[in-house]
């Protein structure tokens, strides 16, 4: 077994050369994405967002006498595994002072990792599980926090827009029933959950309430012949992995019924609309941290036009995200100054107090998560018009009106 | 239930069960010859449909289509020819054939989807299906390109089902799939037969990823899902002849699509595994099987 | 006559103690966690692999089930420290008891089934456990899984301290009594019977092996340590999540088992070490990573499908004859004059058929007497026959291959008694020695004997 | 004087072909009962029946020492005292030759450690197996070899009944010899064997009784120097009547 040693002894060393040269005034970003894997995609705009920002504050100069340089991490699945090797690899890495995510994992129980390293963390991932983890002793997780606002607003704030929007007469309302799908994950079940309980207090019937298995869905026909023999006003499905979304919305439109329809988080992925084509024209979604690209508020067009100038394509909710954290971070270097005082980079983060493209960032002590509502994050609803997401609600932010689906009767 | 319900279930559980069927049958293949699963089988269909998706980036419509189909199937073909060479041929008379081959393809479908990965990128992608609209079945409204499909892949299943029993060729396949030392004795070229049965299983992987690429959407880990339901299938059916798997998945499209309706689609993996272990127990060759080995 | 040497005097012996005192050492040269982490996964793998060799390699039976056994372990711990609140070193200890129960409901299909279709429906088995998992999201937190899992602490002192030194220990102890689990049992009269029913089952069973039970008991054997290591996991990662079921994990353990070699318990402890390290080091790579590792695999298991143990064993095969050659080359050429005192006249080599022998030839005298030296001996044993009967006879002795200072021969052609007789009648046509009279000691009188049969020409 | 195996009735058909045709005959104590019959006559499929290795029979009845074993499991019987050997030689070919006699001595002694080692050195003995070869890999050993070691390997369990399956096939004079004094000394020790043999000379020197088989049948059984006067004996070996 000589051999077993010296293989790790060889190992060992390379990795350690590759970790260790590292500049004095070089504060590196550490980034946790999916690199590869399925949802890569996203990955990549996570690392975009903050090579933007990096490259950025660079450019100006740096902050408090740091530049910036960016390392990441892949999660791969981002299975337990995948996620704590990644998250060893970054706090492994000398010069790391900050790791951001979009999400690396959909428990987020890497919190407890960074807690126990106390690296500061900003993380984008499922606010709930977020908010399990910390809320149970909030001061030992100084370090950590969710731009993720409160998801609390995805459960209530369905039902009065979809009611405000009938008041307005843009549809009748037949029998105020409901078809609510979701995929057997926290995020989709926690979700829909909520919409049947509100639903079901402002007077509403569900008339389909189905759960498919998290993963591929390769046929959603059974379920919308369910859907059919009793075509509801409203259908609800939260499965928000794009591809299972795009094959609904195609099935969904063979034969369609006179019904809303809303889609959980996969419209805001660019190829959602690529896939589906005109067939998603009408479809109603919303989303709590999209990018604010309106008129009322600027800050969203400015960095949203940055990123597409910089690479040539919109960017999704996570690339302009990544670059809003990075910037919540540079913020609370410049008060800090000193990068590897870890503890009071964690409180600078909680004083901030500033407008990202989301909304305006504050964050909620008891449970370090960003605040939910109309003043601070809102929730956001578009419809899919001309292959184009445009903000129908709420007033203060919206672009546009809501216009009647092609396939719904006059 | 209403007959349109029953129609357009019926109709789901066709155009997936002639999925799975051609799926299934390019496992089947190499399984009834080699003695070995194919773990990259699911890559391969995933590979195919890219392969079908650059060419229609160049030629559009339903020639773009066809191109693109019979591009892929071609390529795929040599691909599966070539794999022989590398994944089995270097150890086919080890005792631990089974085993090594489980890693050998296990490791060949993570190079073909990192490979895919690296070449196209990781958002997902369609095959612009050639025909779109409806039509009517029974006085329900199913696509028009979910048909034509069905109707390509039995065809499909046809002829290789003809090439494997009428042409010299496929008789040789058969003959290496009963008794290989036989086939070997009486001179045929088994290595190259072999091969040639890797490289048929691939092109039905193709043509199935073509499919699924225009029916739903391309992504480098598409193929994990159909590798699972390609399992259930064969094991269902058994490998004996060439038709049991077919059968087979034909009963599990129906299956899936009448138990989603009447149960819940949630736990349909749960009941198919279960299946598949109670039928293993009770009858291991497959419900259409017999226990000696034919193509 | 039973030799099975003890541990302490096999050739293995060093090289383990040595690796043990590097293992126990590395904490204090690798102080970041995120290397200590590295190692512990190692650990992880090489409990999951070795053990699995043992239904695999020397059962026989292709459990595709195994890393259930590991998930089972996981979960239990997970459920029985959070949710019921046991202890969490009792929940340890209870992980491997369920993880058995599972192996002895996993026997069932697997017993009445052969080759392949054990594959599947281990396959099968596995998805319905996950599938249950997954749907039991109250006590098992569903596809995220559950978190916050209670850590382990011994009197207040947590594991996870010092960069997790408790945890490196904790599972540097789990290798080892793994590693030691399954030395024991490979040579008990257990591994004896899961060996023969895996050879020849129908020989064993009329030999009085009980397929049923032995089956049975290689399952559960190989389900305690996964088992145990699950548990372990979920205490130091504090998450106990689903995709432990996936084809990723499956795939990484499995290259690990067959890249390290089956029926072997050293392999899989070397290959898990070799491809976790490669993973890390190619970490940046991204999907060129897997690419790379996937290739790696398929070279290993087409050049050596014995895997990276049987690939050692040769090398170090090699390493061993080149040492001999380099020798017996450096004496040949320098420690002549030494052997010419003893022998009374200088040898010098004699191609034959069988590779180049070096030979003394006294070279006068009608009658010559070829003496043939015995295993592991040399022509200089002869000297004092050389002292006796120089003068009255012509004297010849040679070294066999690979004996002396003959340089090795090919060990598939070179070292059989046939050879050897093949080589004396080489070198009586070429050194014309007539009809000799051939004494062969030992190992050479049966080379004399095969020579003599042979008949003289 | 009871018999130590008694068959009665035996049968066994594969599909429309009956390979053993209601076969009925006792096996004395301390006797040498001598099998014979041409090629396909299902001498082995007979030993195949009582051992119920690898499949057992379709209908009958096997009282063995007293006891019925016609429903026992195959392991279950070989522990009783009733071994078989197998007409190709076989070895556990990844074990050592002494790992390979030791298996068979703690199934069914339950010896462990040295008692069980020394069990095995007497085996040996007892065959002539030599115990040099005891380290080798049984896969190594020449045939003549690896027959020796089945051999011992049954004898290693002190059987009752042994049943032998052409232990002389494919060996030479000089190996035939052995089979010869080893299957005389083992039945001088009080062994009760059955004996499978395409070598008639050997088979008759060694049989207390002759049972001759054909076509799943017995056609003969008795002294041997009288069953191969028998003409449906010479029939069936010769293919015509004398």
């Amino acid at each position: 077994m000589g051999r077993y040693s010296r293989i790790l002894a060889i190992g060992t060393a390379i990795c350690a050369l590759t970790t260790s040269a590292a500049m004095a005034d070089l504060v590196k970003i550490g980034v946790l994405a999916p690199l590869t894997g399925p949802t890569a995609s996203d990955g990549e705009e996570f690392v975009r967002g903050a090579r933007l920002a990096a490259k950025e504050a660079n450019a100006n100069g740096g902050i408090a006498g740091h530049t910036f340089e960016i390392v990441t991490a892949d999660v791969v699945d981002h299975s337990a595994a995948n996620v704590t090797s990644a998250v060893e690899r970054l706090l492994g890495t000398e010069g790391v002072h900050i790791i951001l995510t979009g999400y690396a994992s959909l428990s987020m129980f890497e919190v407890e990792l960074m807690a126990e390293a106390n690296m500061p963390y900003i993380a984008a991932g499922p606010s709930p599980q977020f908010a399990g983890i910390v809320s149970g002793d909030p001061s030992a997780y100084d370090c950590c926090w969710s731009f993720t606002a409160d998801f609390k607003g995805y459960e209530t704030d369905v039902t009065p827009t979809i009611e405000a929007l009938l008041a307005a007469g843009h549809f009748p309302l037949d029998n105020k029933t409901v078809a609510i799908i979701s995929s057997d994950n926290p995020y989709s079940k926690t979700i829909s959950e909520g919409m049947k309980s509100a639903f079901g207090d402002a007077g509403w019937t569900v008339t389909v309430d189905e759960l498919v298995p998290f993963g591929p869905v390769g046929d959603w026909r059974p379920i919308l012949a369910k859907v059919r023999e009793n075509p509801p006003d409203v259908v609800i499905n939260t499965d928000y992995i794009p591809s299972n979304a795009a094959l609904f919305t195609n099935q969904f439109r063979e034969d369609p019924t006179d019904s809303v329809v809303f889609l959980q988080y996969a419209p805001l992925v660019p190829e959602f609309v690529e896939l589906t084509k005109e067939n998603s024209d009408g479809i109603l979604y919303n989303a709590i941290g999209a990018t604010l690209d309106v008129d009322a508020w600027p800050r969203g067009q400015e960095v949203a036009k940055k990123y597409k100038d910089e690479y040539g394509v919109a960017s999704g909710a996570y690339g302009t995200g990544l670059y809003e954290m990075a910037t919540v971070y540079f913020e609370a270097l410049d008060k800090v100054g000193d990068p590897t005082d870890h503890d009071a980079v964690g409180k600078a983060i909680v004083e901030t107090k500033r407008p990202v493209t989301s909304g305006f960032l504050e964050f909620d002590p008891a449970t370090h998560v960003a605040r939910q509502g109309i003043d601070h994050v809102p929730v956001t609803f578009f419809q899919i018009q001309d292959g184009g997401g445009v903000m129908i609600s709420p007033d203060k932010y919206k672009s546009g009106e809501f216009k009647k689906p092609g396939w719904m009767s006059e | 239930m209403t007959l349109e319900t029953f129609a357009f279930l019926l109709a789901s559980g066709l155009v997936l069960g002639g999925l799975y069927a051609l799926m299934a049958s390019g496992l089947a293949v190499v399984w009834t010859t080699l003695g070995v699963f194919n773990f990259a089988h699911g890559a391969m269909i995933a590979l195919g449909a890219y392969i079908a998706w650059q060419v229609t980036q160049y030629t559009t419509g339903g020639a773009g289509f066809l191109l693109g189909a019979g591009v892929s199937v071609a390529i795929m073909f040599c691909l599966g020819f070539a794999m022989h060479y590398v994944l089995v041929k270097p150890f086919e008379l080890h005792a631990n054939l089974v085993l090594l081959a489980v890693i050998t393809t296990l490791a060949a479908a993570s190079i073909m989807e990192n490979a895919i990965l690296l070449s196209w990128g990781p958002r997902d992608k369609q095959i612009a299906p050639p025909f779109t609209g409806n039509i009517e079945f029974l006085g329900t409204a199913i696509g028009i390109h979910d048909f034509v499909i069905l109707a390509i892949a039995l065809a499909a299943l046809l002829a290789l089902a003809l090439f494997l029993r009428r042409t010299t060729a496929g008789r040789a396949l058969r003959a290496v799939a009963q008794n290989r030392e036989a086939a070997e004795l009486m001179g045929f070229n088994v290595s190259r037969l072999v091969a040639m049965t890797i490289g048929l299983s691939a092109a039905t992987a193709a043509l199935a990823g073509v499919f699924v690429g225009s029916l739903r959407f391309i992504s480098p880990t598409v193929g994990t899902d159909p590798l699972m339901k390609s399992l259930i299938v064969v094991i269902l059916g058994g490998v004996t002849r060439f038709t049991s798997p077919i059968y087979a998945a034909f009963i599990v499209g129906l299956a899936e699509a009448f138990s989603a309706y009447f149960l819940v689609l949630y736990w349909a993996p749960a009941v198919l595994f279960a299946m598949m272990i109670i039928v293993l127990l009770i009858k291991p060759e497959g419900l259409f099987g017999r226990r000696t080995r034919t193509l | 006559m039973k030799y099975a040497p003890s541990f302490q005097r096999t050739n293995g012996f060093w090289p383990v103690v040595i690796a043990l005192c590097i293992a126990a050492a590395l904490p204090f040269f690798f102080t970041e966690t995120h290397i200590r982490h590295i190692l512990i996964l190692i650990f992880v793998y090489a409990i999951l692999a070795s053990n699995w060799d043992l239904s695999l390699g020397y059962g026989g039976i292709v459990n595709f089930a195994h890393i259930a056994f590991f998930a089972i372990g996981l979960y239990t711990y997970g459920i029985a420290a959070k949710i019921i609140g046991l202890d969490p070193w009792l929940a340890l200890l209870l992980a491997p008891v369920l993880a058995i129960a599972f192996a002895a409901l996993l026997a069932i299909p697997v017993l009445r089934l052969e080759g392949i279709y054990v594959i599947l429906v281990t396959i099968a088995a596995a998805q319905l456990l996950f599938q249950l998992v997954v749907s039991q999201g109250d006590f098992t937190g569903g596809t995220s899984g559950m978190v916050l899992i209670p850590r382990l602490e011994i009197v207040g002192y947590r594991l996870s301290s010092d960069g997790r030194i408790g945890y490196y220990y904790l599972s540097l102890l789990l290798v080892v009594f793994s590693t030691v689990f399954l030395y024991k049992l490979e040579r008990s009269a257990l591994g004896r019977a899961i060996k023969a029913l895996r050879d020849n089952k129908y020989y064993a069973i009329s030999r009085g092996v009980s397929e049923g039970r032995i089956r049975l008991l290689t399952l559960c054997a190989s389900a305690i340590f996964p088992g145990l290591a699950g548990a372990f996991y979920g205490a130091y990662l504090r998450i106990a999540s689903p995709d432990v079921f996936g084809l990723g994990f499956l795939t990484i353990t499995l290259s690990i088992l067959l890249l390290g070699g089956i029926s072997t318990i050293w392999g899989p402890l070397i290959a898990a070490v070799v491809i976790t390290a490669f993973a890390e080091i190619l970490a940046d790579y991204g999907a060129s990573r897997s690419i790379i590792i996937a290739a790696m695999i398929i070279a290993v298991v087409v050049v050596y499908p014995g895997g990276l143990y049987a690939a050692m064993q040769e090398i170090w095969g090699l390493g061993t004859r080149l040492r001999t050659n380099v020798t017996a080359a450096w004496r040949r050429r320098f420690q002549a004059s030494l052997r010419q005192e003893a022998m009374g006249v200088k040898d010098h080599l004699v191609e034959t058929r069988h590779g180049p022998v070096s030979v003394c030839d006294t070279g006068n005298g009608d009658q010559t007497i070829i003496f043939v030296h015995g295993n592991s001996s040399c022509k200089e044993v002869f000297r004092r026959q050389f002292d006796e009967f120089a003068g009255q006879y012509r004297l010849v002795t040679f070294d066999l291959p690979g004996h002396g200072v003959s340089p090795n021969g090919n060990p598939d052609e070179d070292y059989a008694v046939e050879a050897y007789a093949e080589i004396i009648r080489n070198l009586v046509d070429s050194l014309d020695l007539k009809t000799p009279i051939v004494f062969g000691w030992s190992l050479g009188g049966y080379a004399a004997l095969e020579y003599a049969a042979r008949g003289t020409p | 004087m009871t018999p130590l195996l008694a068959v009665r009735n035996l049968t066994k058909s594969f599909g429309a072909l009956v390979a053993v045709n209601d076969l009925s005959f006792d096996v004395m104590e301390g006797e040498i009962l001598g099998i014979a019959g041409p090629n396909g006559s299902s001498k082995s499929t007979l030993f195949n029946l009582i051992s119920r290795i690898p499949f057992g029979a379709d209908r009958g009845e096997i009282t063995f020492d007293g006891e019925r074993i016609d429903g026992q499991s195959d392991h279950r019987i070989a522990k009783l005292g009733l071994i078989r050997t197998f007409q190709r030689e076989a070895v556990f070919q990844s074990m050592s030759c002494v790992d390979n006699i030791l298996v068979a001595i703690e199934q069914t002694s339950g010896a462990r450690g040295r008692q069980a080692e020394r069990m095995a050195d007497e085996a040996s003995e007892l065959v002539g197996f030599p115990r040099n070869f005891h380290n080798l890999p049984a896969a190594t050993l020449p045939v003549f070899y690896q027959k020796q070691l089945m051999m011992t390997t049954a004898v290693a369990q002190n059987p009752k009944l042994l049943l032998l399956d052409e232990p002389a096939s494919s060996l030479v004079e000089s190996e035939i010899g052995w089979v010869r004094e080893t299957v005389s000394e083992l039945n001088a020790m009080g062994m009760t064997i059955m004996l499978i043999e395409h070598v008639l000379p050997l088979l008759m020197s060694v049989s207390n009784r002759l049972l001759v088989m054909e076509q799943g049948n017995i056609i003969a059984l008795g002294d041997p120097a009288e069953v191969t006067r028998n003409p449906a004996v010479v029939e069936a070996y010769l293919g015509q009547p004398a």
